[in-house]
């Protein structure tokens, strides 16, 4: 069997590979697009943000907590003095957007959606350091499918919906998003967390709480996953504590169609240039010719040559 | 614009300098930078403790060897101290700027350990002279390493006073040490006019500006110090 | 200054030391208290359960899932058989309590609060891995200050509820626990969370999902902890990802009176001997005298000797 | 009723054994238990991936020397077969029931890591005959390990056709390996009414009955085979 083939899509938009950053965990203009298939930018909100008081980040076992607080130049800037350099990359741009009102996201999706350099809009209803905005959107299923009806009606490119763990029942989210007219979904954002400074006894990130990410919130993302694309069949972005090439086939098997990567890229930016020709590997001994075909295949309704 | 360069490297030997260890890494030749840039490094497993690498500055280059100074009081530290290997990114972020003419080299605790690859470079241009602040003799014993003509202030001295009685001066002053005590470094050369150059501090998570976790107040504002620094004008950051 | 003093209390149940088990992570009858303060027996429900069919343990990052199913013998069996030699372990015994209906969780109160070898109660109303039943009331405000009320009215030992992080506001239902007049609080139970099959592809546990535990959820637990004190007062039993003293000071500081050990037990159940020693210098360190004086102190509204 | 007994020990040697890995730790004395009985080992420092210990039985004890055989295939026995110290746990669970008399040994891959203490502790008492199965000749080279006269059989024969063989039998048949092989073992002492004893695998987190992760159906129900076995009378788990 000739090796399998990495390239995929997502809404139609084409990818080299299936892999992405997290929104918020590379600066393409600092440090290149890794070997990733697209980029995902960190969130934009309609005014800069100076983000967080430091520290803003804290590791934890097998993860951290961080508390950035969206820090960004704002849409203007953003659009002004990085969006052309971004669509110079070679890579498919999704621009992840944050805001604290529908009409604040729907402003940036009207101007990042009109921008040739962008493919998709990530919405990001789901930063858990940010004390009101977009974080509560992200827990209430009728805010949520509101808020996609309306950034729908200012596009025509993708929009996908980025989750928060932190719910009682992702799947409802899930659904809501979907019946907003979502094109396909994220998941996972970070999960609320907190970390106590040893030495004050006080919480120790500047913005009090965090979101956990890394390796140790790993099952907790492919719950996720799996019940979002159980309950909507959405194209999803799955991602979580992503370190490794089996992960990737893990993530893909509860329904992910592309990967991403956040926290380990800062342990190791050449990760995704390993984990590329493994997951060539992966693919072909589960006798998969393509990544598609092991797309949900964890899931019982779901048939494929890959099952035991 | 590609990723920092990577490579894994035997550790040759791991020893201790009173308070603190020298971490020496067999290199491969690859360019180690200039002083005051900086590696990231992890230990080969690296623990569930410390999964993120930490940032260090070489105590010195070439020769073969890559070695660290490194005060070993966490997780991360703890395990290099005891790997086999370590996975090394960089060098990575801005280093000091040589400027030809005399010197000064100041440092506080821990922060002597980039110096003694600096002294190194400024030796040729011009006269170098260096003070340093410990907390203890203990820790102090790594002056040695530094400069062996350093004059030492020990706690509950500190390293500003022997600053002071050089200033002013026609020279550079190149700091590292705690925040507290680079401020004063700063404030201090302010007030004689003498050019300064401080190597800061910051809880880091990438060292290669992804993660927007290193804030610095720069400029006015809080920028990514593995990105603008970690060695900025003293100018640029007085409070 | 005088060593510190261990002793602590919870609900006016005196303990030697403020370290208790986690429910279902030690049976006390094969493997003793482990020098503990208290024993929290496995969840009992109403009628037997044989749990769930293996493998239901697998191991994720710096933790692990888990679906054992609340395997018990049911509560008559329980009474019959285990808690008289519970009885004689010389400690404290917290029985823990799970159930499909309030009528059932009534039931089991009733007859174990009347028990004298029983003194406390806490309901398990957040059992990630049985369908129906205590899961759902825990992640429903009324339906959690309903149970808690009816509960209340069956025994006059304290009542302690435990809850799951795996809810939007975990203080709304810390809340709705006090006003139906819980005693105290107990968290966190697991994380929603899942394995795969790296072979089949397929959820690896017979359960289906399953509960992350260990150090990987340290920071989502301490977050829950200080949301349900910050919102209710109430004395906590604060656990999830304990692993040394050091853990145990940031559990205190978040706000529990007690602190839980489970998936570390498992690591080494010699822990508990290794932490007590190295706690009372802990708070020695921090200047305080007993374990009392550094609950809560990561709050901005309380004041204390440790405040840097 | 105390926990099992804890400690650490050196590690004095790692060996490869064809496609087997011997970790041999330096004893301290302490009570080995019997065969069959096994420990949950754990890498100091534990990497992340293997936070949990992993249950092991010993190949042999005695001599200053606690020794392990183990098929290194993922992260906590990866981490095992590079740790320069490891912490044991126990012995716990019930080991064999030496019987009096003639004994067959029948291993299955890494199931013949149980069988050459038990073979010395019977030999005294019996003729002992030993089948040992594996997948292949890399992995048969442990043979030597248990019985030099051992019968080997590699797939695609199985370790059954051999047993058959010596069967019916007046002597005891002690089994260790995967479980399909047990339990075709199982039907054939059945078969001919020959006493046969299983040890058996589960996956563990502590090995002590705290978890309940390591059900078997035995007597027709979910038992922890921790505190059940890990070894078990056949009868009792024949399907
Ligand atoms: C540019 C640069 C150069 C450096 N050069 C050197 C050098 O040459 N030698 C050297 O020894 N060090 C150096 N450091 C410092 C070094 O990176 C830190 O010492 C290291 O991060 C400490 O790691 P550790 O594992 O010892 O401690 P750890 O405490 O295990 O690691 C620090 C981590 O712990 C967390 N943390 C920190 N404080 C607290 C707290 N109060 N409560 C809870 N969590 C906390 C943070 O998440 C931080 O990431 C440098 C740092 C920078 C930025
Ligand atoms: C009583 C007893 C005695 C034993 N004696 C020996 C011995 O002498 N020698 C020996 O080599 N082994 C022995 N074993 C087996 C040994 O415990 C396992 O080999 C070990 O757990 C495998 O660990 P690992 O780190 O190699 O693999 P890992 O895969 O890292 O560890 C196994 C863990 O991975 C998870 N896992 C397992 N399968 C999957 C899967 N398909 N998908 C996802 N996750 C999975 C489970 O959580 C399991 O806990 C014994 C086991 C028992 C119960
Ligand atoms: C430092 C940091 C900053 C992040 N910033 C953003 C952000 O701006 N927008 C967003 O949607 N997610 C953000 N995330 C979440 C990640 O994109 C990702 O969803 C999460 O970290 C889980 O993936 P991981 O475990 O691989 O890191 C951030 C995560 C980290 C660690
Ligand atoms: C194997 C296992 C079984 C558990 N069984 C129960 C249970 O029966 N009832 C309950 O309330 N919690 C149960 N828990 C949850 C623990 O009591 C504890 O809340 C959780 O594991 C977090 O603590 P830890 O990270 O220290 O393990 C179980 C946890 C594990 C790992
Ligand atoms: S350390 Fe990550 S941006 Fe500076
Ligand atoms: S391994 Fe935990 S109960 Fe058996």
């Amino acid at each position: 069997m000739s090796s399998p083939d990495l390239r995929t899509e997502l809404c139609g938009v084409a990818l080299a590979n299936p892999l992405v950053n997290g929104s918020g965990t590379l600066d393409a203009l600092t440090a290149g697009t890794l070997g990733l298939g697209a980029f995902v930018t960190k969130t934009v909100t309609l005014h800069p943000r100076e983000g967080n008081p430091p520290p803003r980040i804290a590791e934890t076992p097998a993860g951290m907590v961080n508390s950035i607080g969206l820090a960004n130049p704002g849409l203007k800037a953003f659009c002004a003095e990085h969006l052309p350099r971004l669509g110079e990359l070679g890579v498919p741009v999704i621009a992840s957007v944050g805001g604290w009102s529908p009409s604040e996201y729907a402003t940036a999706v009207a101007r990042l959606g009109a921008d040739p350099a962008v493919a998709a809009i990530e919405l990001n209803v789901s930063c858990p350091n940010v004390e009101s905005g977009c974080i509560s959107i992200g827990t209430d299923p009728h805010e949520t499918r509101a808020l996609v009806e309306r950034c729908r009606a200012e596009t025509d490119l993708p929009v996908l919906v980025k989750l928060s763990p932190s719910v009682a029942d992702v799947a409802a989210i899930a659904t809501a998003a979907a019946e907003g007219g979502a094109h396909g979904l994220v998941l996972i954002n970070t999960v609320r967390g907190i970390a106590i400074d040893r030495e004050r006894l006080r919480p120790l990130l500047g913005g009090g709480g965090g979101g956990l990410s890394g390796p140790a919130v790993k099952p907790v993302a492919l719950h996720a996953v799996y019940h979002a694309w159980a309950a909507t069949g959405l194209p999803i972005i799955g991602m979580g504590g992503v370190a490794s090439a089996q992960d990737c086939i893990e993530f893909l098997a509860a329904g992910a169609s592309l990967v991403g990567i956040g926290t380990s890229l800062f342990a190791d930016p050449h990760l995704p240039e390993r984990i590329l020709p493994e997951l060539g590997d992966l693919l072909a001994r589960h006798g998969a010719r393509g990544i598609g075909e092991l797309v949900g295949v964890a899931h019982p309704r779901v048939s494929s040559s890959t099952r035991a | 614009m590609p990723p920092p360069p990577a490579r894994s490297l035997p550790v040759a030997a791991v020893e201790a300098v009173g308070a603190y260890t020298l971490l020496r890494l067999r290199d491969d030749g690859a360019d180690p930078g200039v002083p005051g840039q900086f590696f990231m490094l992890r230990a080969e497993p690296a623990p569930a403790a410390a999964y993120l690498p930490r940032a260090v500055s070489a105590a010195w280059a070439g020769d073969g060897e890559l070695a660290f100074l490194l005060d070993v009081r966490g997780e991360g530290t703890r395990a290099l101290a005891r790997a086999r290997s370590v996975a090394v990114l960089g060098p990575v972020g801005h280093g000091f700027l040589t400027v030809p003419g005399d010197a000064i080299l100041v440092g506080g605790g821990i922060g002597a350990a980039i110096l003694p690859w600096l002294r190194r470079r400024l030796a040729p241009h011009g006269r170098v002279q260096t003070v340093l602040g410990f907390r203890t003799p203990a820790h102090a014993v790594c002056a040695g390493l530094v400069d062996p003509d350093a004059t030492v202030a020990i706690e509950p001295t500190l390293v500003t006073e022997p600053l002071a009685r050089l200033l002013p001066a026609r020279a550079t002053v190149y700091a590292c040490g705690p925040d507290r005590m680079l401020q004063a470094v700063a404030a201090l050369c302010a007030e004689h006019d003498v050019p300064c150059q401080l190597a800061m501090e910051a809880a880091m998570a990438c060292g290669f500006g992804a993660c927007y976790g290193c804030a610095v107040r720069i400029d006015g504002v809080w920028k990514r110090l593995c990105v603008e620094g970690p060695v900025v004008e003293a100018a640029r950051v007085l409070a």
